[in-house]
């Protein structure tokens, strides 16, 4: 039987992972995919605790319903994302992080 | 009428005059002029009613300032015999002045303003006459200083009348900087503001303590009645029309500051060390301004500085503690006489079309006759000579200086001998000899409205002095107005000699001269004290404040304000390499930050 | 509903209709004037007798922290209500055409109004800080946009200053809060006196004392902390500067008095008398002739208004409860607080016409206007002659009174009280010097002949002038017609 | 048999994440992306969360992922050149998550809560889907109301930032 703290390794190694993929990979695109990755190790937990948090014998749903309120906000956030990507590679012509540096003193 | 009613209008009958000038009469000339003349009329009428009630009283009008039963500031009038002296002379001489100004003024543009200020003034001096306590007499002292400001800058467009109005107000100021000390101190010890209280309370205070309050209240008289070493603005305040000159520095402005002493005259005859600083300021003033007397070519000027020498022997005589009667008799006398000799003076400069130096004058005894005599009554009263009033009050006030102080007897006569030769080398320049220019040759004489109050001035300029008029005006209750005892004839002698000898010096030496025969820099420069006060007020004061100016711009503002918001900049612009663009690098901070924080949190716990 | 709360309300209501396109002056005096006569109304109505504080209304906000917002009024309180609709009517009077924003500006000026007004009558703390800090923003977009010479660095840094200075006595307050023992926390104003004063809370604190002092300080312009004032009031447009000098930073001094006054025990208040003493010599001697030294007429004003603060602060200074005399400075300063605001809003009122006639307002510029503009003269001369303490004016029954109270506290306080007495005194003299120049160098003297043919004073500023005049000389007269407002809030 | 299914799809989850960061074509990126989120809706079911799992699978690795592919098609991005390591970089973003790690690591296995084996429900047959919808539309209607208008903001945003003149 796997124990909590297995499922919350494995959530903070896919965290870990995309947390990763963000500060290495140059592609705005993946940075987007790993950002993306590290909100799904977020949800991860929320739904771990809430089997593991049993409630008179039932998973505590606040936590559930917090996962699907991410995933709603994420959709979102995708969307209005890639729009952003979309304007500023029409913009900029690049998709690579380290020729987007112009926001400095 | 009830005797208070009657003081109260007395007293704000001129304030509604000047109000009524300033709002609703300001285009109309006559109806200014009248509102002011009536106003001074009525004032009169109610004086001398006031004077012949003989009731003392202490007319309680409301409390001006009152925080319960621990604190109050009245606002009541002292009808009692001093006030009701001063009342009358002050009453008396202000309508004569006021229809002079008619006459006098008829040509002057700010008509309104100039009759406003003479009501304002007259509001104002009857308020320290018949105010019952400390504050309410401070109250009219300030808006003495006001009103003369008015009255001396009425030329404001010259930049030496609107200098001499400011000189006037700030000097009075800072005599008024002690008199408010001296007003808290004497609070502080006595727990209470009203004359007849603290009057009664002198036995109370410490020597010391006694003098301290004493001398701070002096020097508000030092201030107002124009004593060494604020005296200066006096001379400059000539710059006023002549009628102001003569009301301010005659009977009224200047007065005031003898008054307040005789006011307060149980606590400074209590005092000997008090009384001993006031009487030898009364005796260095009137010596030193009869010196400056006699350097002075303005005819004005010269009577400015015959005023401050008879306020000195004023202050000397109530230093000298013998009695309030003392100072009040001279400044009784000199009231008409000094007005006399002013209005004199102004109806001169108006015949010689606006020209004040004596030595474009001459000859004009003949020219204006009328003027003449009225001026030569004036001149032989201020002189001494025996018989007319001056006379019995300055004698007196000597008469005291030896039976009490010789070394102040000294100094007096020597002031009484130099009176009569500055007045009669003023007296010999204009009147006599041949005239020096073309406006003393074409002088003319004044208007009947200017002359007729040079006349009825005359009369108690001649004879105010005699002992019948001296038992009406000073019964027993204000103060002994008698002889020494044991007073050698000699004395006599010896005031009858200084004033022969500064006649017949004068007239000897000034016959008929085109220049002044005996010009002494140092006279004419006015000891050079104004000089030295110029020279403080622009480098030690000034520089002063511009220190002042400077660390407030560059210290507090410089270093402390702009220094802080500076090194906010700086943090900020160290901060600002953090910005390094990279979206990566940011992602590092964060992460760190995040770390560090779980780290604390962790290890906290 | 509460006659406070709509006078908080009207001014708001008027910048709504304002934002909305109503003609912006009309609907600005329109509230304003209606404020005036409720103001006066709550004047005369409030019961001598009855004292305290009365009509106060109550409405809850956060229950359980004791944030509440409560109005109520003692006579201290309509007195500052009553200058307040005053200089408001009389800014939003005098103020000139509008070229760019008219309704902004009206609309800036009516949330001053509604700020301060809010200030004086709340009795809940947090909403008395939070009334001011509403009128502090209208006052950086007035100088900012409508100033003249370098305004928007002096509407930065007065904003940032103040700030700075609330910000302060934000925290000053909070540590009050938290300093009162836990279950009866509170901001209402009457409860936490009722608290302190029966010894269930401890509030001997120096450092809370010295934070008020510092933040409350600040606002009022105490030495050093002015350095904002005389360019803020500078380059200030002459409504706001009214509003700002007149009465929002009497807020500063009306705090002092409601909370740290009455609160602290006066083991504290002696504790700091020698350090408070210190910076009112800095404000009267100091900045006197720091006041001096000045070239320009706004700048004279500017720094005397921090100049005369001293007097009021000496007021203070002078507050012992238990003593015979004790309350007698208090009772000095809150008249000072009255005629102050008349009379440096009027001075303000003259000054901005003054510029808008000549452009300038440097003394070597001026001269003889007396002669071109007799009327804006005269007027000039009578507000010259109020800020220079003549009897007459409600400023000298202030001080006065203040030199009273500071004397009767001489033999508990010693020498350091007898050297601010004599400067204090002095300083009288000091602003007779710096008054009188002005109008010397202004009206009186040779003519220029660029002035000869200035138009004299326009009819709606005379009479906003005279509007502020009128009440500082009945106060001048009879003092008691503040005093018997004010003497309702001391203890008796 | 659930401990199987935990090992096996964690281990597929991870395995794919770390290739998403690894390779180099944004295309394989997102396919192993699918596949992580598909693994990962696996270790939802096996939480008994089946609804979260399914929908997991439709927003993330349905709709999400092709909006994904759509972009990268869109702006026909290629296979990364490969550009010189950024040494501070690599070496920063191996300290932090190495970091993170250890944290973790550290903090699952102080508490013996953590170590808890799961818990039995008490009735397995309950309609998971049912109780989801009763907490959403009972307890958290509000929210619900207001992520529904940030939706609608969103498609709002998005169209403004789509037009191709940006005013």
């Amino acid at each position: 039987m796997p124990t909590l703290a297995n499922y919350l390794i494995a959530s903070g190694l896919l965290f870990a992972v995309g947390l990763g993929g963000v500060m290495l990979r140059r592609s705005i695109i993946v940075i987007f995919m790993s950002l993306e990755m590290m909100l799904s190790a977020a949800n991860l937990s929320l739904v771990a605790f809430s089997r593991y948090g049993l409630i008179n014998g039932h998973q505590n749903y606040d936590a559930q319903i917090l996962v699907f309120f991410i995933i709603t906000v994420a959709a979102a956030e995708v969307a209005v994302g890639l729009a952003i990507i979309v304007s500023l590679y029409r913009a900029r012509q690049t998709t690579h992080v380290e020729d987007l540096d112009t926001l400095k003193f | 009428m009830h005797l208070s009613l009657i003081a109260w209008i007395t007293l704000i009958v001129p304030l509604v005059a000047a109000a009524l000038i300033l709002l609703v009469t300001r285009t109309n000339k006559p109806l200014a002029a009248g509102l002011a003349i009536l106003s001074s009329l009525l004032v009169f009428i109610g004086a001398w009613i006031l004077f012949l009630g003989h009731t003392d009283a202490d007319y309680l009008g409301f409390n001006w300032i009152d925080l319960g039963k621990n604190f109050s500031i009245p606002f009541g009038l002292a009808i009692e015999p001093l006030s009701r002296t001063m009342l009358v002379i002050v009453a008396s001489i202000a309508p004569l002045v006021f229809i002079f100004s008619l006459g006098y003024m008829k040509d002057e543009e700010g008509y309104w303003r100039y009759f406003a200020g003479l009501a304002l003034f007259l509001f104002s001096m009857l308020g320290i006459v018949m105010a019952d306590n400390l504050v309410m007499i401070y109250i009219f002292w300030e808006l003495v200083g006001v009103s003369s400001y008015i009255l001396i800058g009425h030329y404001f467009r010259k930049d030496s009348a609107a200098d001499a109005a400011k000189q006037a107000f700030l000097v009075n100021r800072i005599g008024d900087f002690g008199f408010m000390l001296g007003i808290l101190f004497i609070w502080l010890a006595t727990h209470s503001i009203t004359f007849s209280a603290i009057n009664s309370s002198a036995s109370n205070l410490s020597n010391l303590g006694l003098a301290i309050g004493v001398v701070l209240i002096f020097c508000g008289t030092v201030g107002k009645s124009a004593q060494f070493p604020l005296h200066v603005w006096l001379p400059n305040s000539m710059e006023g029309p002549t009628p102001v000159s003569s009301l301010l520095h005659a009977a009224t402005m200047v007065a005031a500051g003898v008054y307040l002493l005789t006011r307060i005259f149980p606590l400074l005859a209590a005092s000997p060390d008090a009384s001993e600083i006031v009487v030898w300021i009364g005796a260095i003033t009137a010596l030193g301004a009869g010196f400056l007397a006699i350097g002075q070519d303005d005819i004005k000027g010269i009577l400015a500085y015959s005023t401050i020498s008879q306020l000195g022997y004023m202050v000397a005589g109530a230093g000298l503690a013998v009695s309030a009667a003392l100072p009040m008799f001279h400044l009784f006398t000199h009231a008409f006489f000094k007005c006399l000799l002013f209005l004199s003076a102004g109806s001169v400069i108006l015949g010689m079309h606006h020209e004040q130096n004596i030595w474009k004058m001459g000859g004009l005894k003949n020219k204006m006759p009328l003027t003449f005599l009225a001026y030569m009554a004036g001149m032989l009263a201020l002189s001494g000579c025996p018989g007319l009033s001056g006379s019995f009050s300055k004698d007196l006030i000597m008469a005291h200086a030896w039976e009490h102080h010789q070394a102040i007897f000294w100094v007096l006569v020597a002031g009484a001998a130099l009176t009569p030769f500055y007045m009669a080398r003023q007296a010999s320049v204009v009147f006599f000899g041949s005239p020096r220019s073309e406006h003393a040759k074409h002088a003319h004489e004044s208007p009947l409205v200017m002359v007729l109050p040079l006349f009825l001035l005359a009369l108690p300029a001649i004879g105010a002095g005699w002992p019948f008029f001296k038992h009406i005006f000073f019964p027993e209750t204000i103060g002994t107005l008698e002889e020494p005892d044991h007073l050698p004839h000699f004395v006599e002698l010896i005031f009858l000699g200084a004033f022969v000898l500064g006649i017949a010096l004068a007239f000897a030496l000034y016959r008929n001269p085109a220049k002044d025969p005996l010009r002494i820099p140092l006279l004419t420069n006015r000891f050079y004290i104004d000089a030295i006060y110029d020279w403080a007020v622009a480098n030690i004061q000034g520089g002063f404040a511009r220190v002042c100016s400077f660390f407030d711009r560059w210290f507090i503002n410089g270093i402390l304000v702009q220094g802080s918001a500076s090194a906010i900049w700086f943090l900020g612009f160290c901060l600002r390499f953090l910005q390094v663009g990279n979206l990566q690098a940011y992602a590092f901070f964060f992460g760190a930050g995040v770390l560090g924080l779980i780290y604390v949190l962790f290890t906290v716990h | 509903m509460s006659p406070l709360l709509l006078l908080i309300l009207l001014p708001l209501f008027a910048s709504l209709f304002i934002a909305v396109g109503a003609n912006a002056r009309r609907t600005a005096l329109g509230a304003a004037f209606l404020n005036l006569i409720l103001s006066i109304f709550l004047f005369a109505r409030y019961d001598l007798h009855a004292g305290g504080w009365q009509f106060v209304s109550e409405w809850h906000v956060v229950p359980r922290l004791g944030i509440n917002l409560i109005l109520g009024a003692d006579g201290l309180t309509l007195c500052m209500l009553l200058l307040s609709t005053l200089v408001t009517f009389s800014a939003l009077w005098v103020a000139p055409k509008i070229e760019k924003q008219e309704g902004l500006y009206y609309i800036a000026l009516l949330f001053i109004s509604a700020g301060v007004i809010g200030a004086f009558s709340s009795l809940d703390v947090l909403f008395l800080y939070s009334f001011h800090e509403l009128a502090l923003i209208p006052t950086f977009l007035l100088i900012g946009i409508w100033g003249s010479g370098d305004r928007q660095a002096a509407a930065w840094k007065a904003t940032i200053y103040l700030g700075t200075g609330s910000f302060v006595l934000l925290i000053g307050l909070l540590a009050l809060y938290i300093s009162m023992p836990a279950g009866v926390r509170t901001f209402d104003l009457r409860q936490m006196t009722d608290l302190a004063a029966t010894g269930h809370w401890n509030t001997s604190s120096p450092v809370i004392y010295l934070l008020l002092l510092i933040g409350f300080g600040t606002l009022v312009s105490l030495f050093p902390f002015h350095s904002w004032a005389p360019p803020a009031y500078a380059s200030a447009p002459a409504p706001a500067a009214m509003l700002h000098a007149g009465v929002l930073k009497k807020f500063g001094l009306y705090g002092l008095i409601r909370i740290a006054l009455p609160l602290f025990p006066p083991a504290v208040h002696d504790f700091f008398n020698p350090l408070l003493l210190i910076l009112i010599i800095g404000n009267i001697g100091y900045i006197g002739y720091v006041t001096v030294a000045q070239k320009r007429l706004d700048w004279t004003i500017g720094y005397s208004s921090v100049m005369h603060m001293g007097y009021i602060f000496l007021g203070l200074a002078a507050f012992s409860p238990l003593a015979i005399h004790g309350l007698l400075g208090l009772n000095g300063a809150a008249l000072l607080m009255f005629a102050h605001g008349l009379s440096v809003a009027a001075a303000f009122a003259l000054c901005g016409e003054i510029r808008q006639r000549t452009g300038t307002l440097d003394y070597a510029e001026l001269g003889g206007l007396a002669k071109s503009v007799p009327v804006l003269g005269l007027l000039f001369g009578f507000v010259a002659m109020a800020s220079v303490g003549l009897p007459g004016f409600a400023n000298f029954a202030g001080e006065i009174l203040v030199f009273f109270g500071a004397t009767a506290a001489l033999p508990s306080t010693g020498y350091l009280m007898m050297i601010t007495i004599i400067i204090g005194v002095w300083g009288v003299v000091v602003s007779a010097i710096y008054m009188l120049r002005a109008y010397r160098n202004i009206f009186w003297g040779p003519i220029a002949a660029r002035w000869e043919s200035l138009a004299d004073i326009s009819p709606t500023a005379l009479y906003s002038v005279v509007l502020l005049l009128i009440p500082l000389m009945i106060a001048g007269f009879y003092p008691q017609f503040i005093l018997k407002m004010v003497a309702t809030l001391l203890p008796q | 048999m659930l401990t199987a299914a935990f090992w096996f799809f964690a281990t597929l989850m991870i395995a794919f994440g770390v290739s998403v960061v690894l390779l180099r074509n944004p295309i394989s990126c997102a396919m192993c992306l699918v596949m992580s989120f598909i693994a990962l809706a696996a270790l939802f079911i096996t939480l008994d969360a089946t609804f979260i799992g399914i929908i997991q699978i439709l927003v993330y690795a349905g709709a999400v992922m092709v909006l994904f592919l759509f972009i990268i098609m869109l702006l026909d991005l290629r296979t990364e050149e490969s550009r010189r390591l950024n040494v501070g970089a690599t070496v920063g973003g191996v300290l932090v998550v190495s970091g993170f790690i250890t944290f973790l690591v550290k903090v699952v296995t102080s508490d013996p809560s953590f170590a808890q084996k799961l818990p039995p429900l008490a009735n397995p047959q309950i309609p998971d889907v049912k109780l989801i919808g009763m907490t959403l539309f009972h307890t958290f209607w509000l929210p619900f109301e207001v992520i529904g208008a940030l939706l609608l903001v969103a498609t709002v945003g998005v169209i403004v930032l789509s037009k191709k003149s940006l005013r």
